[in-house]
């Protein structure tokens, strides 16, 4: 339908554009002095011309009898504004936002150092934070997450770093293999998305005790550690970059992996500057989180690891949550405090 | 530690999967620009034997098997 | 060295796909891949006007810019050219390039086109010259050989010209003056950044 | 014959006037030219220019597949190519395509691996009645028709 109205516009613009052309090369006005066609009419005066097209439309498209729909398109300038983004902002996009957010954990680490187990963090005893198959969800999104960062920056910054290391044919193979992993593992990678919201959706509802947290800015800024349930309000935030991110990233890709299925030229640009866009935010995003599992707290990383985590940090860092789950297993057998032995 | 390994090895499961799928997805531009009833017999210059761009699989012999779909 | 250009006269295109043919039978250019193509603008209204279109060879050429595995080049006659050994088909040119110039043998999903084919202004690729190495990837080269695109050659009213791009600026030029009217080059802003003063 | 068309009212019942001709891309009865692969991919299928209003008040949008109905009884379904080419109440439809008979695809027919690559209704079969038994070659090529969508 939009290629009918395109033309139906390109013939109103010429409606309009064809009394005025007359007019300048009417039969009284003289024609340009060097012409030596003898009665200098301009008998295509009404004839479209590209600069004119260009005015009314964007992008040329005509009628061909070829069945690739692709091929109507004539002429698209867009291509170099594509282009111009693709080749000067995303990499400094790409640059500016991981390359700050590593910086950005670095100063931290340095100045802040890693959040010790303070004394009375030791008891010994331990309780389920995530079970198995939370754990197997978030580890798959993790892996598949991971190679999809590296090739999909492969796709931006490749060429600049990788290639003058390793020479143009081994950079092409791993390209092409790269490309491969980018696209099969998105699906492993949104399956378990999926899973994520679905396992974890309940317990990230943002709610008062978030905005005290942030108010303390979980635990800096104040004294002492603020109230937390399961999440606290800065996983809450990991959370829900992860899901709506994904879920962009989901709908992007696949508009790019089934090229001109639901989208025309135009439509496949602004899709891959979503796609990649998000995609280095996301990355960025997800350093921080890596940072702060692994290195940035200690007997954080346990949570994800095994799944059970010391019963007193859960009990500084998750009070509420913790309180919640005693108070459910209180009815049923009690979890002595001195019994349950170390894994 | 476990866990992590067997969630590596789900997703590559469901990668392949994945690629199989879109396999079964992939059509040669000679069936997707030919209309219904239309008797393409395929030359493979340019375009290599399978289809795939790189001549350099043996282009005389290859049998071009087109993919289903 | 001559800057190889193309330009279609749209006031003497017929729309007769002489081009599209004589291009596809010169490199035997498999079914579904159209390396030259034919559009007509404001079809069926008084005006319309055919344009035959295939890579412009554009000067800083945006297809060369945004390929993540650099595998084009520009050889001295800024003819653009590609490596299919390099490339690995992931579509990224089609978006950038402003003609709609490059083919893919496969056509469904982004994962495994297939490695992009376009126009070379029939002249080859990085296998050795009028090898059978390069005819079997590229097509024929007859730059080569000395002689321009067989598009340009073939075509029944001579609207579409090749050559060294000041060349065939005079020859539309003095085209425009003689007759009095002309549609202007198309394409040419876009792909060269500078268009034939009329 | 005058007498009986008015009283048939062949005029409201065949409203446009179906004129046929020629194609740059193949030639005469086009069985040649249309097993050439190069000239087959540039016209894969028969179709009918009907005009943008015509189209609009069938209901017909760009390359739906149509019934074109002549008073001889015959019936060819070809694509409709919406366009403002032809006037209001005119149609086109070029002549080299053959292969098909009203609305049927007659590959099987043809002796193995003779067949053209591409194949199409035969609008000779729609055109008028004056035709040569035997080629097939009608006297004249226009008749009257109607559209319909298929």
């Amino acid at each position: 339908m939009t290629r009918l109205l395109r033309i139906a516009l390109a013939g109103l613009a010429l409606a309009l554009a064809a009394p005025a052309a007359h007019a300048q090369t009417g039969r009284d006005v003289p024609p340009p002095a060097q012409t030596q066609n003898p009665n200098g009419a301009n008998p295509t005066a009404g004839a479209v011309t590209e600069d004119q097209l260009f005015r009314e439309l964007n992008k040329l498209q005509g009628r061909i009898s070829i069945p690739d729909g692709k091929a109507a398109v004539l002429e698209q300038p867009q291509g170099r504004e594509w282009r111009a983004f693709r080749e000067s902002w995303l990499p400094w996009i790409a640059g500016v936002a991981i390359l700050g957010m590593a910086a950005l954990l670095a100063i931290f680490y340095f100045t802040r150092g890693r959040i010790r187990l303070e004394h009375g963090e030791q008891s010994g005893e331990k309780i389920l934070r995530f079970n198995s198959f939370e754990r197997f969800t978030h580890w798959m999104v993790a892996f598949c997450f991971i190679v999809l960062a590296i090739s999909g920056l492969n796709y931006i910054l490749g060429k600049r770093l990788l290639m003058p290391l390793i020479g143009p044919d081994a950079f092409a193979a791993w390209s092409q293999w790269a490309k491969y992993a980018h696209n099969f593992l998105a699906w492993p990678f949104t399956l378990g998305i999926l899973f994520m919201a679905l396992v974890w959706l309940r317990d990230n509802i943002p709610n008062r005790i978030d905005v005290q947290w942030i108010r303390q800015g979980g635990g800096f800024l104040g004294d002492g550690h603020p109230h937390a349930e399961r999440f606290n309000a800065g996983q809450k935030i990991v959370f829900w970059t992860v899901i709506l991110g994904g879920f962009a990233m989901f709908g992007t890709g696949l508009l790019l992996l089934f090229p001109f299925s639901a989208a025309d030229i135009n439509g496949m640009q602004l899709s891959q500057v979503t796609h990649a866009t998000i995609g280095v935010l996301l990355t960025a995003a997800i350093l921080a989180h890596i940072y702060i599992g692994t290195l940035g707290m200690e007997g954080a990383y346990d949570a994800m690891g095994s799944g059970q985590v010391d019963l007193a940090w859960a009990r500084t860092h998750h009070d509420l949550w913790v309180e919640k789950e005693q108070a459910k297993t209180a009815s049923g057998p009690q979890l002595r405090p001195r019994a349950t032995p170390a894994e | 530690m476990r866990v992590m390994l067997i969630s590596a090895v789900a997703a590559i499961l469901v990668a392949t999967g994945a690629a199989f799928f879109l396999g079964q997805e992939q059509r040669f531009a000679y069936q997707a620009f030919a209309t219904t009833g239309a008797r393409v017999t395929p030359s493979s210059n340019l375009v290599g034997p399978r289809w795939t761009g790189d001549p350099d699989v043996p282009s005389k012999s290859g049998q071009i098997t087109p993919p289903p779909g | 060295m001559a800057r190889m250009k193309f330009i279609c006269d749209a006031e003497r295109c017929i729309e007769c796909n002489g081009c599209t043919t004589a291009c596809k039978n010169e490199h035997e250019v498999p079914w579904g891949v159209n390396r030259r193509r034919l559009v007509t603008v404001n079809d069926g209204k008084p005006g319309e006007r055919s344009v035959s279109m295939a890579c412009m060879h554009c000067t800083d050429a945006p297809c060369a810019a945004v390929c993540p595995v650099n595998c084009f080049y520009t050889t001295g006659d800024a003819v653009v050219l590609h490596s299919k050994d390099l490339c690995i088909g992931c579509g990224y040119c089609f978006y950038a390039c402003p003609f709609g110039a490059p083919q893919y043998p496969r056509v469904g999903n982004f994962g495994s086109r297939g490695k992009m084919d376009k126009c070379t202004y029939c002249s080859g690729g990085p296998e050795a010259d009028l090898s059978v190495a390069e005819y079997e990837k590229y097509g024929s080269n007859r730059l080569a050989e000395g002689k321009l695109p067989l598009c340009a050659e073939m075509c029944s009213t001579k609207a579409l010209l090749a050559g060294d791009g000041e060349v065939i600026a005079q020859i539309y030029k003095t085209r425009v003056i003689t007759r009095g009217y002309g549609s202007g080059a198309w394409g040419w802003k876009t792909a060269y950044r500078e268009t034939v003063a009329i | 014959m005058q007498q009986k068309a008015l009283q048939d009212k062949v005029a409201e019942k065949f409203p446009i006037v179906l004129t046929s001709g020629r194609l740059v891309e193949y030639e005469g009865g086009g069985d040649e030219t249309r097993s050439n692969p190069w000239l087959a991919e540039l016209q894969q299928e028969n179709f009918v220019e009907i005009n943008t209003q015509d189209a609009q008040k069938r209901g017909i949008k760009y390359w739906d597949y149509v019934w074109v109905k002549t008073p001889t009884g015959a019936e060819i379904k070809v694509r409709a190519l919406v366009t403002d080419r032809v006037g209001p109440g005119t149609s086109f439809i070029p002549f080299h395509f053959a292969g098909w008979w009203q609305g049927r695809d007659l590959l099987d027919r043809y002796p193995e691996g003779s067949a053209p690559i591409v194949r199409g209704e035969a609008v000779n079969t729609a055109t008028t009645y004056g035709y040569d038994s035997v080629t097939m070659m009608q006297e004249t090529k226009t008749t009257l028709c109607n559209i319909e969508r298929a």
